[in-house]
């Protein structure tokens, strides 16, 4: 592809941008949220045309165009889109093949067998063993992440762009996915490989290329660079601090300071099993495991979102009852959730009011909100979070996703909280944006807030925790330090390769 | 959808003062009703008319509503079919659209009396009003006031056979004077709300109207309120046609409201029981029964019976 | 080694939302049933055949509107339209009838306005995204007006006795327009299940940026699938004009509503996506059995409003609980 | 130095879907103002002081009942039940105050009737997760059918002088319907934008789950919304009651898909979360001028179904196109 431009009404978002794929080739495409990854890759797949006299895309020696995503596909490019796109009301089966021309019978009529089949198989290549009949509405993330997964190796592609695949996947499909990719390479497809994770771009890549701002930066062979270096790249300055924990740490504590969150042998009815753990106040417990290991379900639990079953929640020694998240905010819960844009973010408000939501009670006067007051303290936040937008009253989906999480983060910290709950801070997060909540989090825990913070990202894990917690099944496995914990340990505890 | 709209005429000149007894000996006489719409207080007073045939024979009488609607009308009649009635009478929402239901009712040997309206598909007998000739009447009257030249408005309804059977009859009278104008003609839908915005409107528009016509009572309110928050009451005169209990109220104020062209619903059933015996018991009735309807005015407001 | 140990487990919160809008059809047979059942032994003469099939014959025209209104439904739309379709096809073909077209020519001419107007419909709602509810409600309004201009308002009178056997003729003693009825269900019910159209619909319905980008052409879906609503209203409007032995500018007024009941009672979902076509029927079943059952009873006319309001409000908080426990 | 350049960047692929379907006021003034330019020059008489009055008096009650739907929309819910509430209030104050109850209390029933019903509606619709659409459904029927019982089926004559002012009277020479629409939308206005309630609503409207999780009880403030609907559609029951001099079962049929098309046609979205109640007004006004002009015009009445029917769909379709340049 060369010299591509494409805008968004009016706005222009990719701007002469190159990118070359050879055969057996996994090419990563680097930069920060919003610099055009995506958007370049859509172009690539067809679904959007690049702008009129921009460039041109050269497929086998010939000029090409595609005018959707049908006839890219015909041609032999498959991809893995960023947004989990499949239909929730279909099977799983149906989902894959959504797209091919379905086998019919004589009477044109679809065949549901061979759909099933053909799925079957697919699913078993990449050593899943679920259930081509069952509906997409019943998975998880993770698994319909395979799905997608699935559906894009469901036929012989050339082209193979994967747009963060791993985003929620854990480690142990991670490997399985590398491994197809291996195989992949071998039978010469091009891969163009898109993640925000460090490590795994310098485990699998061959060649890169980094786009800055709609523009393109860079590109050349993965060996030619270092981490560091490619950061520099991505961000356009040196970026000195990554994953650095500047904090002190405080691993032996007084015996009589009281956790301001204990968990005493909680259950829920799904998943939960008899949980028991400390949070200490100023401390950050990261809190490890596979995908379905129960992270999420133990902190909806803590949130009043999940029914707690058996078991007792403390809270600065003292006994609670916690039925609602509006119960667990008046105690001084904070719970930053798994899912951003359906969990976390109020699309349609402006940045100070996605801030503010969650306080309005307070800046309540004779029944009128006092606009003033909302205006100085959504300020406030945002130049304390090092939140970038344009306005206080800019749209909020209009922020990268980094600056989204950070707004969702400082809705949780404007009702000041003693116990931080964080699902997943950084997923989809890119670098720059990362390490800045990772520093928020850390000052925060500093001014004595207690964080459990629930994360699929090894590094992140290991980078920012005072203690390690691993769950497995639904069960707390193992409690690591600082000092002893590794990616191997953790991983041994959390596939419960462990008596 | 429009309100009220469809009505019909006065005592059959009533010669069924009567009537020993009849119906099915033994078993209780069994009558189904449908009427276009009972959110009209004209079919209301039919249904109460009904009411009254049910004590005076000791009849058991189904009364339902089609709501504006034909095809519910036709499976209204198909039910009484199937509870095996004595005899139907239906006051048709459409004449032509209801055949196919009559025509099985006749077939399951069920008389069918169409009250206020014809009906196609072989009914037995029709009672109802002489619309034109309460259109004319409304007409002739709106003419005698007006000296023959006027600048007139029409307010239409909905377009069913009673409605258009008034317009036609307005129409044939005033067609006969050159100098009364029809400077406005709109649709008020039957009922008072629409018939009040859109003469809100007409009197914008005309700053000389002599006289309106509307083809029920409801309008006719509306365009009076229309015209006394305009206050241009003292500018034109009402007319229309029904003999409403509202019409009756206004006459008696002695307003703007000169006059309409009164029917007499509950006579109208009690004469359609009445006929329907007579061909249970084999006699020969007449095809049709036409109600004259009566002009009443503020004078002679005093005199009418009302619904 | 199973790499996926959370496959057993069933929904994600995400998705929470979504399937609580899911109603299954199990439940509203069931209060179908019993509705028979009340009806069964309070009803006089409820179970006699001729009823039964009075009950079939009513409901066939909500039924067909209800068939195209499950298609739109499903990709997440509404048609208001198809009341004024309805009065608008039946006038049109009753008046070339009338005129000396053939009536099979005649018949088809009043269905294809139906699909002309569900295209029109369905072109507004798919490229410049219109809501359909706002598109729907425009056509609603200027088709029936267009219903009046051509009659000039009065009813037109069908001439032709084979025009009428569409509504009102019998095939071995059963009434035509419930073997009509019984088709429009067997094409739909197959190209649902059965052709890839049928799984676009779903596909659009449940996730349309993501039909769009695994290449299916969503915006030629839903031109059909409004095409088909409209043609669908069609043909309810030429099987009225049969059985009504009329072409009616101010017929099915309120159709809409009464279809989109139906829908919703049998389980197919507002948000798109989820829904049977067998289901639908069903719901056309409950309210036609409620309404030919009160009237049996002779239950006063309001309170008959009265009850199938709240019939319609229980009969989904049921299914609704029934799934709770 | 920045490190999310995008940030100047105004939207997401995700929510392409979603801000197509926001429709901003500015268009919608637009074409307001086009057309009243249009009726200034053809229509007669039509910038008369009396007939602006008029304009606006004839608006109130559809104004009124669109202010309530303007927030129920907003939470991504719909109010079919609008109609059929305007006329039992109407009905219910109007019998009571012919009863000998003072006339400020008797419209209090009136509109607390209404505020019942919608409490109603929101509870099925926030508790038991029931689709508005067909919750409001049946209380449109049900609501009418009592109506119509309460009444027998006949209008109910008011007697009270000073019922009549709210509807017919006159302050300074203004019509009263006027005032008390202008005060409704102030209040909205006042609300939706600075009261917390107000942010909840479009906080629930925008993202249900993301709302609840941040503390917001959702539920209650769906309730809240469909009882102010309700609440102004008994308003408006008894505003149209006072201007009638009648309690009428049957008044406001269809009333509600004119408050829906006003709704929409000022802006506010289906998807929910998205508006402002300044559009509603604007698209009341809209349907008023046109309506108004054509009849000043004396078009035919059926030609004004075909024309209001076009321009809804071009309305739209016009701020959409203007919105893609
Ligand atoms: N359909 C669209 N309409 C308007 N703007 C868009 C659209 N799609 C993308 N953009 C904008 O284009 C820019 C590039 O987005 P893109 O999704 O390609 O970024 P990305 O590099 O994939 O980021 P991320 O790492 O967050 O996935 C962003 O600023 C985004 O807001
Ligand atoms: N609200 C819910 N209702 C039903 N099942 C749920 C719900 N939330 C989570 N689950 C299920 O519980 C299991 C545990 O998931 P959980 O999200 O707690 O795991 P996790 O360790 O956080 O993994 P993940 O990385 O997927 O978030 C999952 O299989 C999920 O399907
Ligand atoms: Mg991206
Ligand atoms: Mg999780």
């Amino acid at each position: 592809m060369d010299s591509i431009n494409k805008s968004f009404s009016g706005v222009q978002v990719l701007k002469n941008v190159n990118i070359e794929l050879y055969k057996g080739e996994v090419h990563a495409l680097m930069g920060e949220n919003g610099a055009g990854k995506s958007t370049l890759m859509k172009i690539m797949a067809g679904v959007y045309q690049p702008d009129r006299d921009s460039g041109k895309i050269v497929y086998k020696g010939n000029e090409e165009r595609w005018n959707n995503p049908m006839e890219a596909r015909n041609k032999g490019i498959s991809v893995i889109h960023q947004e989990i796109s499949l239909s929730p009301n279909l099977s799983i089966g149906e989902n894959i093949l959504m797209g091919t021309k379905f086998k019919k019978n004589k009477l044109g009529l679809v065949k549901w067998n061979e759909i099933y089949e053909t799925a079957d198989r697919v699913l078993k290549s990449i050593g899943s063993s679920l259930n081509p009949k069952a509906n997409v509405s019943t998975l998880s993330v993770a698994q319909q992440q395979m799905v997608e997964i699935a559906r894009a190796l469901s036929f012989n592609s050339e082209i193979l762009i994967m747009d963060e695949p791993t985003a929620s996947l854990t480690d142990k499909e991670i490997e399985k996915l590398f491994g197809i990719i291996e195989e992949l390479k071998k039978k010469g497809v091009a891969i163009v490989y898109i993640s925000h994770r460090m490590d795994e771009i310098f485990k699998i890549s061959d060649r890169l290329t980094v786009l800055r701002d709609g523009n393109w930066i860079k590109s050349g062979p993965i060996s030619e660079t270092s981490p560091d270096n490619l950061v520099k790249l991505m961000v356009g300055r040196e970026l000195s601090d990554l994953f650095v924990k500047e904090r002190k740490q405080e691993t032996i504590r007084p015996k009589d300071e009281v956790p301001a969150l204990e968990l005493q042998g909680i259950s829920d009815k799904n998943l939960v099993d008899n949980v028991s753990l400390k949070l200490y106040p100023g401390e950050i417990v990261g809190l490890a495991g596979l995908v379905g290991a129960g992270r999420t379900e133990l902190i909806r639990t803590i949130f009043g979102l999940s029914k707690l079953q058996e078991g007792r929640i403390l809270l600065d020694g003292e006994d609670v009852q916690i039925n609602n998240p509006i119960e667990a905010m008046k105690l001084g819960i904070a719970h930053v959730p798994e899912s951003r844009k359906e969990q976390g973010l109020l699309p349609n408000l402006s940045v100070k009011e996605n801030i503010l939501m969650a306080q309005l009670p307070t800046y309540r006067k004779y029944r009128l909100l006092q606009t003033k007051r909302m205006d100085h303290d959504a300020e406030r936040y945002i130049k304390e979070l090092g939140v970038k937008t344009a306005s206080k009253e800019q749209n909020v989906m209009g922020l990268s996703g980094g600056n989204q999480q950070k707004v969702v983060i400082a809705k949780w910290l404007s009702i000041s909280p003693k116990v931080l709950l964080l699902d997943e801070p950084t997923r989809g997060v890119d670098i720059g944006a990362k390490t800045e909540i990772h520093k928020i989090i850390c000052k925060l825990a500093d001014q004595g807030l207690a964080v459990l913070m629930v994360s699929s990202e090894l590094p992140e894990v290991l980078g920012v925790s005072d203690r390690i917690l691993v769950m497995h099944e639904g069960k707390l496995r193992a409690e690591l330090s600082r000092e002893e914990a590794t990616q191997e340990k953790i991983m041994y505890f959390a596939t419960g390769e462990v008596k | 959808s429009g309100g009220g709209s469809e009505s019909s005429g006065e005592p059959a000149e009533p010669n069924n003062e009567n009537t020993d007894e009849v119906g099915t000996e033994g078993e209780q006489l069994k009558i189904g009703l449908t009427v276009p719409t009972l959110g009209n207080p004209f079919f209301v007073a039919m249904s109460k008319g009904a009411e009254e045939v049910a004590s005076k024979y000791d009849a058991e009488v189904i009364t339902v509503s089609a709501e504006h609607d034909l095809a519910k009308q036709t499976a209204q009649i198909e039910d009484f079919i199937t509870k095996k009635v004595d005899l139907i009478l239906l006051s048709p929402f459409d004449s032509a659209g209801i055949a196919g239901a009559v025509a099985q009712a006749r077939a399951a040997g069920i008389p069918v009396v169409a009250l206020d309206g014809f009906a196609e598909g072989g009914i037995n007998t029709v009672v109802m009003s002489d619309n034109v000739q309460a259109g004319r009447l409304a007409a002739e009257y709106l003419v005698e006031q007006l000296d023959g030249k006027g600048n007139i408005v029409i307010i239409d309804g909905p377009p069913v056979s009673a409605v258009t059977d008034r317009i036609k009859g307005f129409n044939e009278v005033i067609s006969e004077y050159p100098d009364i104008k029809v400077i406005a003609n709109q649709n008020g839908e039957g009922n008072r709300e629409k018939a009040l915005d859109v003469m809100e409107s007409i009197l914008t528009a005309n700053q000389q109207i002599d006289a309106v016509f509307t083809i029920n009572d409801e309008e006719a309110v509306g365009v009076q309120i229309a015209q006394e928050q305009a206050g241009r009451q003292d500018e034109f005169f009402i007319v229309s046609v029904d003999g409403a209990p509202s019409a009756v109220d206004l006459l008696k104020a002695g307003g703007s409201f000169a006059g309409t062209s009164a029917q007499f619903p509950n006579t109208m059933v009690i004469d359609g029981v009445a006929l329907a015996l007579k061909i249970i018991e084999g006699e020969e009735v007449a095809e049709e029964v036409l109600i004259p309807t009566k002009f009443i005015t503020q004078d002679n407001v005093d005199s009418y019976e009302g619904w | 080694m199973n790499i996926n140990p959370q496959e057993s487990v069933q929904t994600r919160v995400s998705f929470k939302k979504r399937s609580q809008q899911i109603f299954n059809n199990l439940g509203m047979v069931i209060i179908l049933f019993l509705l028979i059942v009340v009806m069964m032994i309070v009803a006089p003469n409820f179970t006699d055949p001729s009823n039964i099939l009075n009950i079939l014959r009513q409901s066939s025209i909500t039924a067909i509107l209800a068939a195209g209104m499950t298609l739109v439904i499903l990709t997440g739309g509404i048609d208001l339209s198809v009341g004024s379709i309805l009065a608008l096809s039946g006038v049109i073909s009753v008046m070339l009838s009338n005129a000396g077209v053939p009536v099979p020519i005649a018949m088809l001419a009043g269905v294809g306005v139906g699909y002309l107007v569900g295209a029109i419909n369905g072109y507004f709602t798919a490229k410049p995204k219109l809501p359909s509810f706002i598109v729907t409600l425009g056509s609603m309004t200027y088709v029936r007006g267009l219903a009046f201009v051509i009659t000039g308002g009065y009813p037109v009178v069908l001439a032709s006795e084979n025009f009428k056997f569409i509504g009102s003729g019998y095939i071995l003693g059963i009434p035509t327009p419930i073997y009509v009825m019984t088709l429009v269900y067997i094409v739909m019910f197959i190209m649902l299940k059965y052709t890839m159209f049928g799984r676009h619909i779903y596909s659009v319905g449940g996730n349309e940026e993501a039909s769009r980008l695994t290449g299916i052409k969503v915006e030629r879906t839903l031109i059909n699938v409004y095409s088909i609503s409209g043609m669908l209203a069609g043909v309810a409007g030429v099987v009225m004009a049969g059985r009504l032995f009329t072409g009616q500018p101010m017929v099915g007024v309120g159709a809409e509503l009464d279809a989109i009941a139906a829908v919703i009672l049998g389980g197919t979902s507002f948000v798109g996506g989820f829904g049977r076509i067998q289901g639908t029927i069903i719901g056309v079943l409950i309210v036609a059995v409620l309404t030919n059952g009160m009237t049996l009873l002779n239950v006063d006319y309001y309170w008959q409003q009265v009850v199938k309001g709240l019939v319609i409000v229980i009969a989904v908080l049921l299914d609704r609980l029934r799934k709770r426990v």
